[in-house]
C-alpha cells in the first residue's frame, strides 16, 4: 500500500512531466513557421513516456547524455526550459549561449552533459561518464538515450561491448520508433532482430517494452536504475514507441508516402499521456481538475518561456569569436 | 535552365542508363525528399537493386563500396552532411584512396561519394563542416567542387566513369541555382578549373559556393574599376595550377577563396604555391579569405560575422588596389535574411 | 563410399596446403634474421587448418579477403608463391610490385583481392564483394578472413549488419586465436562472451568449432560454403585456434610474459597438422612415403621461391612515383 | 641523458603522481613491451584502474574518453599507429574539438591523444602516414609535434593538464634518441616553438623528426658558409608565428619542412603566411620540403628515393644561395640502411 501511494506520488510527477514535453514541443511547432527558430529541430511528441520516466527516477547527479532529438530528454532531466528555448532562438541566454541549437542541448546544473547530433555520437560519452563514475566510486548512474538508427552504427556497439567488459554503470535507451528519418527499419536491420536480444548477447542485461505505457516504462527503468546502483553493471532497455511528426521541423507528414496514415493513427490511439491519463484516473490517482490544473500551470510557464526566448538579446558579434579553447 | 539539383539527377540518370554497373545507395536515397531533391525518381526508374537505402553505418558502407568496385560495380555513394562521413576516413584513406598504389596498380576504386556541406539555418557545428582540404591532402583521391550546374553534371559524370575514388561535394547553398545544362553524356575533365571572368588586375580563385559570392562582387568590383579574372577551380585535387599560375602572371595579384577554416585550406595551398611559383611576377603579398578558425555557431546573429561574403572580397580587392570602394552600390536582396541563400529555403535542414 | 574417397583425396590435397603453409612460415622465421625481408611480418604457424580448408573448398573464382596475419590465407586460395616472397622482399616481381609488403598481399589471379593491415579494414570489402556477386547474380562466394580482435571494431558489427539486410553470399571466417598482439581476450570482450552466438543474434546463422581439428574444419566450411552458394544467406564460421610464434616478426616468445608455456604447450600438443597427418594414416589415405614426398616437393618449392625473390629485381626509383591513380 | 621513450615515461610518471585524475589506456599500454617502451611499469605503479589495455575500438574508446573528461578525468589516450586512429575521427571532430566552443563554453574536454607515426621497415601505405595538417585544420584541438626528449616530456606533462583536447604526436625514429631532460614537474608551454640554431641567412622552420634532418643538413650548410636560423615548431597548432615571422624578417628566406604529403601541409600553410606576412622582406620565393603526394610505398628501393632527408635541404638552401655545395662532405653511418633510424631499430615495426 505504501508503495502504490509512493508510486501514485512519483506517477502524478511523471505524469506533469510528459505534459511539459508535449506541450512544449507543440508550442514548438505551432511556433516554428514564424520563422524565428531558425535551426534543425526533431520534436518528440508521441515519446515522451520514456524521458519523463527517467526524468522522474534519476538522481540530479545522475548523467544524462541524448542525441538530435533530445528536448524531453533535457526537460525530464530537469533542465531549464527558458534557456532550452532561448537557445533555439540562437539567444545569448540559451543553454549553450546560442552555440549550439535544438541539436545541442546542455545543463550541467542538473547534469544534463550534452545532446549531438551526429547519429551515435554520444553513446560513448555516456560509456565515458560511467568509466568516471566507476573510478570515482560513487553510485551515479549514466544514462545514454539514443535511437533504433543509432544501433546500426558501429560506435554503438564498440561502446557496448566496453561497457561490458568494463562492468559500468551505464543505462542505455533505446526508443524504438521504426524510423531513422523515413527509412523504416526493413532497410537498416535484418527481418526478425530484436534489438534487446542483440545487446543481450553482446553482453549487456536488456529488455524491451512498450514505450508508450507509461507505467511499464517507469517499473522498467526504476528496476534497471536501482539494479545498477547495486551492482553496477550496464543494461539497456529498448522501448517501442512512435514519433507523431515529421523527422526534423514542425509538420505532420503523414501525406508523403514513407508510412501510412493507419499506422500513424493505431499508433495515436495509443497516445501515451492519454493512456496515462486514463489509468490515473481510474487509480483516483489523479482529478479532472488537476489535470486542468496542471495543462495550465505548464501552459503558462510555456508561454512565459517563449516570451523570454523571444525577448532576451541576441549574442553579440564578438561571442562567434570566443570559447575555442578553455584558457 | 536547370536547378543545380536537377542537373545531378540527370547526371545519374544518363550514367545509369549508359551503364548497368552504376549503382548508388545512401541515406534516405530513395525517401520523398530525394536527398534534397537530387534523386527523385531513380528507384522507380532503375529498381530497387541498383538504387537502395542503407542502415546509418557510414565506415563500412563505404568499404562495401569498395568491395563492390573491386568486382566492376561503380557505386555512387551519398551522406546527406560531410560531418556524418568522418565516420569513414578508415576506409576512405586507408582503403580506397591507396588500394591502386599499395597493390601495385593491379586494381582500382571506381567509386564516387557524394558529401553536402550545410549552411545557414543553424546547421551549427556539426552539420556545416566544409573539411575538403583533408581530401585534398590525401594521396590517390580526387575532389571536386563544382559551383555551376552543368559542371555538376558533367562533374558527376567524370567522376563515376572514372576509376579513382572522386569525393564529390556540394553546397547546399547551390542546389536552387539554376543554369543551362548540356544533354545527354555530358563531361567535364577532373583537374580542369573555368575561367568565369577576364580581367587584368587581380586573379581570384573561388570553387564551389564561394564562386558564387566572388561573382557579385566583381560586378561591384568591375563597375569600380577593378578588373577580375575570375577562376572557379570546380577541382581541387588535382588543382589546375596552370590556369591560376597563368592569371597570376598576367595580374600579380591573387585572392584565393574557401568555404573551409583557413588553416592549411585549400586557399592556403593557392597562396603556397602561388608564391612559390609566381614569386617574382608578384606585385604585393597574396591573400585568401577563408572561414575563421572555429567551429560554426549555430545562432543566426552569430553566422552573420562567421562566413565571407561578397562584400569581403570587395574590401579586401579594394584595399589591394588602394581604391576606396563604395559598398552602397551593393544590395543583396532584402527578401530573405543573411542565413539563408534564398526564399525558397526555410530549414529545417 | 564414394564421398569418402573423394573426401580422401581432397583431404590429402588440404594436407599438402596446410604443409605448404607451415614450411613457407617457419621458412621466413628462419631466414628473417638475415634483415632481407624488410616489412611488419605475421606468421600463422599453428593456425593452418582454416586457411588450407578455404582454400581446398572455395573455386577459384571466389573471393577472399583477409588481414595483417594473411600468408596462409593467400597461399591456401592459391596465390603464388614467389610473388608472396618476392613482395616481403621488397622486390619489384612481387605479388603487389613492392608497394604493399607482407601486410598488403594480392593474387587477381585467384581472385585473392587484398589483404590489409588496419585491424577489421578488409570486412566491408567482403561485404561488397558479396553485394557485386548478387548484383552480377552469379553463384560466387565472397569469403572473409578475420581475428577474434577483429570482431571489436565497429565496423565488423556495421559490415555483419549489411550482409544480414541484404542477403549477401559471403562467409566470414573469425580465427580466434584468443590474443590481439599481446592482449588477452579478457581484457577485450565481456566474460562469457560466444562470438559466434553474438553473431547469430547480430543476424547471421553461425557456428563455432575446433580451428586445430583439420577435419572438423573442413565439414564445417563445406557445409556453410555449400549453403551459401544455395541460398545466397551470409554465414559466419568461428574457430579456435592457436598462432605459435610471436605476434609480428620471426621469433617464439613465450617467454616476455603476456601467455604461458604450458598454455603454448597444450596448443602445440594438438598441431592441426601432426593431428590430421595421424588422422590421415589411420584413414589410410596417405602413407610415410606419400609424406616425406609431400614435404621434399614442399620444401623444393619454398627454397626455390626463395632463391626468386632473393634474386630478382628491387623496383626502380621511379615506381615509387608511380600508379597514384589509375589512368 | 635519457631517451626519448623515457621521457614519455617520465612524463606519465609525473603526471600521474601529481594528479589522481590522469588515467590511461590504449592498445598493449600494459604489454611487455610497453608502446616502444613509453608506459613500461605505469600499470605496476598506478594499478590496473589508471592503466590499462583496451578492445580494438578506437572510435568508442575516443568518446569514451571525452565522456570521462567531462567528469574530472584526465585521459591520455595511445595509439602505436597514427593510421589506425582514422577510425576516431568523428569522435576527435565532431565531439572532442567542438565540446567547449559548441556548450557556450561550460564544458571542456581534457584529453591527450598520443600518435605514433611509423617509418622504415617496410611502414607502408598504412603504417606510416603524417596526418598532423588535418589536425591543425580543425578548429578547437591543439596538436603537439616534439622532436627532443625534453620536449617530449615537457609537452606531454603541457598536454596532459592542458583543459582543452590535445593530439601528441610522435615519430617513431625519435624514441631511441637521448637528450637531458628537467626532472620534476617539467612543462613546455603548447604554441610556443624553440630556436635551435641562429642564423641569418635562411629560416629553416621544422618539427618532429624532420627538425633532426634539418640539424644534420645544417652542420654542413654552416661549414660551406651558409648561416641558418633553425626553429623546431614543437607545437604546430597554434603555432608560433611570432617567432617565424621573426626570423623570416632577419633572413628573407624560408624553407618550410614537413613529415607529411605537401598539399595542404603545415609547411604548405608555413609558406602561405610567411608570403602574406612577410612578403615584403622576402628576398626569394619561399620553399617547403615535404613528402611527395603518394601513399608510402613499402619496399625498401622505393622508401630510399621517397623520403626527403638531410641532403634534400642542403641541397635547397645551396640552390636558393646560389652556392655549390659540396655533398661528399656530408657522411651518414653506412652501418645501417635508409630505412632504420639506427642499428637499434631491427623491426618488425
Ligand atoms: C552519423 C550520422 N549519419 C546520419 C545522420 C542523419 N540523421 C539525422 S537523425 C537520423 C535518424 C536517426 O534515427 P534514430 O536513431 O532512430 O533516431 P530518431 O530520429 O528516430 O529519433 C539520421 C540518419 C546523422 N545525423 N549522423
Ligand atoms: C585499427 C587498428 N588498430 C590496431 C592495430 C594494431 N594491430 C595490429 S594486428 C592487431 C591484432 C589483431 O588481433 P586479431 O584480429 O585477433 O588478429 P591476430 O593478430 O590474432 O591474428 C592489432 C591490434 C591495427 N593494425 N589496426
Ligand atoms: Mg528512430
Ligand atoms: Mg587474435
Amino acid at each position: 500500500m505504501k508503495t502504490a501511494k509512493k508510486n501514485t506520488s512519483v506517477f502524478v510527477q511523471m505524469y506533469q512531466l510528459m505534459k511539459k514535453i508535449r506541450i512544449t514541443e507543440e508550442a514548438i511547432a505551432n511556433r516554428y513557421s514564424q520563422w524565428k527558430m531558425r535551426c534543425p529541430t526533431h520534436l518528440c511528441s508521441g515519446q515522451e513516456a520514456v524521458a519523463a520516466a527517467v526524468g522522474t527516477i534519476l538522481r540530479k547527479d545522475d548523467f544524462v547524455v541524448s542525441m538530435h532529438r533530445a528536448h524531453g530528454h533535457y526537460l525530464g532531466k530537469g533542465g531549464n526550459l527558458k534557456k532550452m528555448l532561448a537557445e533555439i532562438h540562437g539567444k545569448a541566454g540559451g543553454c549553450s549561449g546560442g552555440k549550439g541549437g535544438s541539436m545541442h542541448l546542455t545543463d550541467k546544473s542538473v547534469n544534463f552533459m550534452g545532446s549531438t547530433a551526429i547519429v551515435g555520437g554520444t553513446i560513448p560519452i555516456g560509456v565515458g561518464l560511467g568509466l568516471s563514475i566507476k573510478l570515482g566510486k560513487s553510485n551515479q548512474v549514466s544514462v545514454v538515450f539514443l535511437g533504433d538508427g543509432a544501433t546500426e552504427e558501429g560506435v554503438f556497439y564498440e561502446s557496448v561491448n566496453f561497457a561490458a567488459v568494463k562492468k559500468l554503470p551505464v543505462l542505455f535507451i533505446c526508443e524504438n520508433n521504426l524510423y531513422s528519418v523515413y527509412s523504416p527499419l526493413s532497410v537498416r536491420q535484418p527481418v526478425g532482430r530484436k534489438i534487446s536480444e542483440m545487446v543481450n548477447s553482446i553482453g549487456i542485461e536488456s529488455e524491451h517494452g512498450d514505450g508508450n505505457n507509461a507505467g511499464e516504462v517507469y517499473d522498467k527503468i526504476r528496476r534497471a536504475v536501482d539494479a545498477i546502483r547495486k551492482d553496477g553493471l550496464p543494461r539497456f532497455l529498448e522501448f517501442a514507441t512512435y514519433r507523431w511528426r515529421e523527422h526534423c521541423g514542425p509538420n505532420f507528414d503523414n501525406d508523403i508516402g514513407y508510412r501510412t496514415e493507419e499506422e500513424f493513427e493505431s499508433w495515436k490511439r495509443r497516445d501515451p499521456i492519454v493512456l496515462f491519463e486514463e489509468k490515473l484516473l481510474t487509480d483516483k490517482a489523479i482529478s479532472k481538475k488537476m489535470i486542468e490544473k496542471i495543462e495550465a500551470d505548464i501552459q503558462k510557464e510555456v508561454d512565459e518561456a517563449f516570451d523570454y526566448a523571444a525577448s532576451s538579446d541576441f549574442p553579440a558579434d564578438a561571442d562567434a569569436f570566443d570559447g575555442l579553447y578553455k584558457n | 535552365m536547370t536547378t543545380f539539383a536537377e542537373a545531378i539527377t540527370d547526371g545519374y540518370t544518363q550514367a545509369m542508363e549508359m551503364d548497368k554497373s552504376v549503382i548508388c545507395f545512401g541515406l534516405g536515397i530513395d525517401d520523398p525528399k530525394g536527398i534534397f531533391g537530387t534523386t527523385l525518381g531513380l528507384k522507380e526508374k532503375f529498381g530497387e537493386e541498383r538504387v537502395f537505402d542503407v542502415p546509418t553505418s557510414e565506415n563500412a558502407l563505404t568499404g562495401i563500396g569498395i568491395g563492390a568496385s573491386l568486382n566492376g560495380i561503380r557505386p555512387v555513394m551519398s551522406h546527406q552532411r560531410l560531418d556524418f562521413f568522418l565516420l569513414a576516413m578508415d576506409q576512405l584513406v586507408n582503403n580506397a584512396a591507396k588500394w591502386h598504389y599499395m597493390f601495385g596498380s593491379q586494381s582500382s576504386v571506381p567509386i564516387t561519394i557524394r558529401l553536402i556541406v550545410g549552411r545557414g539555418w543553424g546547421q551549427g557545428p556539426t552539420h556545416s563542416q566544409n573539411l575538403q582540404a583533408w581530401f585534398a591532402h590525401v594521396p590517390g583521391l580526387k575532389v571536386v567542387m563544382p559551383s555551376m550546374a552543368a559542371d555538376a553534371k558533367g562533374l558527376l559524370l567524370s567522376s563515376i566513369f572514372d576509376d579513382n575514388p572522386v569525393v564529390f561535394i556540394e553546397h547546399r547553398w547551390l542546389h536552387n541555382l539554376k543554369g543551362d545544362v548540356p544533354a545527354g553524356d555530358y563531361r567535364v575533365p577532373i583537374g580542369k578549373a573555368q575561367r568565369l571572368r577576364k580581367g587584368s588586375d587581380i586573379s581570384i580563385v573561388a570553387f564551389s559556393y564561394m564562386t558564387i559570392e566572388a561573382l557579385h562582387a566583381i560586378e561591384v568590383l568591375e563597375k569600380q574599376g577593378i578588373s577580375c579574372d575570375l577562376i572557379d577551380l570546380r577541382s581541387i585535387s588535382p588543382i589546375d595550377w596552370e590556369m591560376i599560375f597563368e592569371s597570376v602572371k598576367k595580374t600579380g595579384r591573387l585572392i584565393a577563396l574557401d568555404t573551409g577554416p583557413e588553416i592549411c585550406s585549400v586557399a592556403g595551398e593557392i597562396v603556397a604555391q602561388v608564391s612559390m611559383e609566381c614569386f617574382d611576377v608578384l606585385k604585393q603579398a597574396p591573400q585568401r579569405l577563408a572561414l575563421p578558425q572555429f567551429p560554426t555557431p549555430t545562432s543566426l546573429a552569430l553566422t552573420k560575422v562567421f562566413y565571407k561574403k561578397a562584400e569581403d572580397i570587395i574590401e579586401l580587392a579594394g584595399k589591394m588596389l588602394e581604391k576606396d570602394i563604395d559598398l552602397k552600390s551593393f544590395q543583396r536582396s532584402k527578401d530573405f535574411l543573411h542565413d539563408v541563400p534564398g526564399d525558397w529555403f526555410k530549414g529545417p535542414f
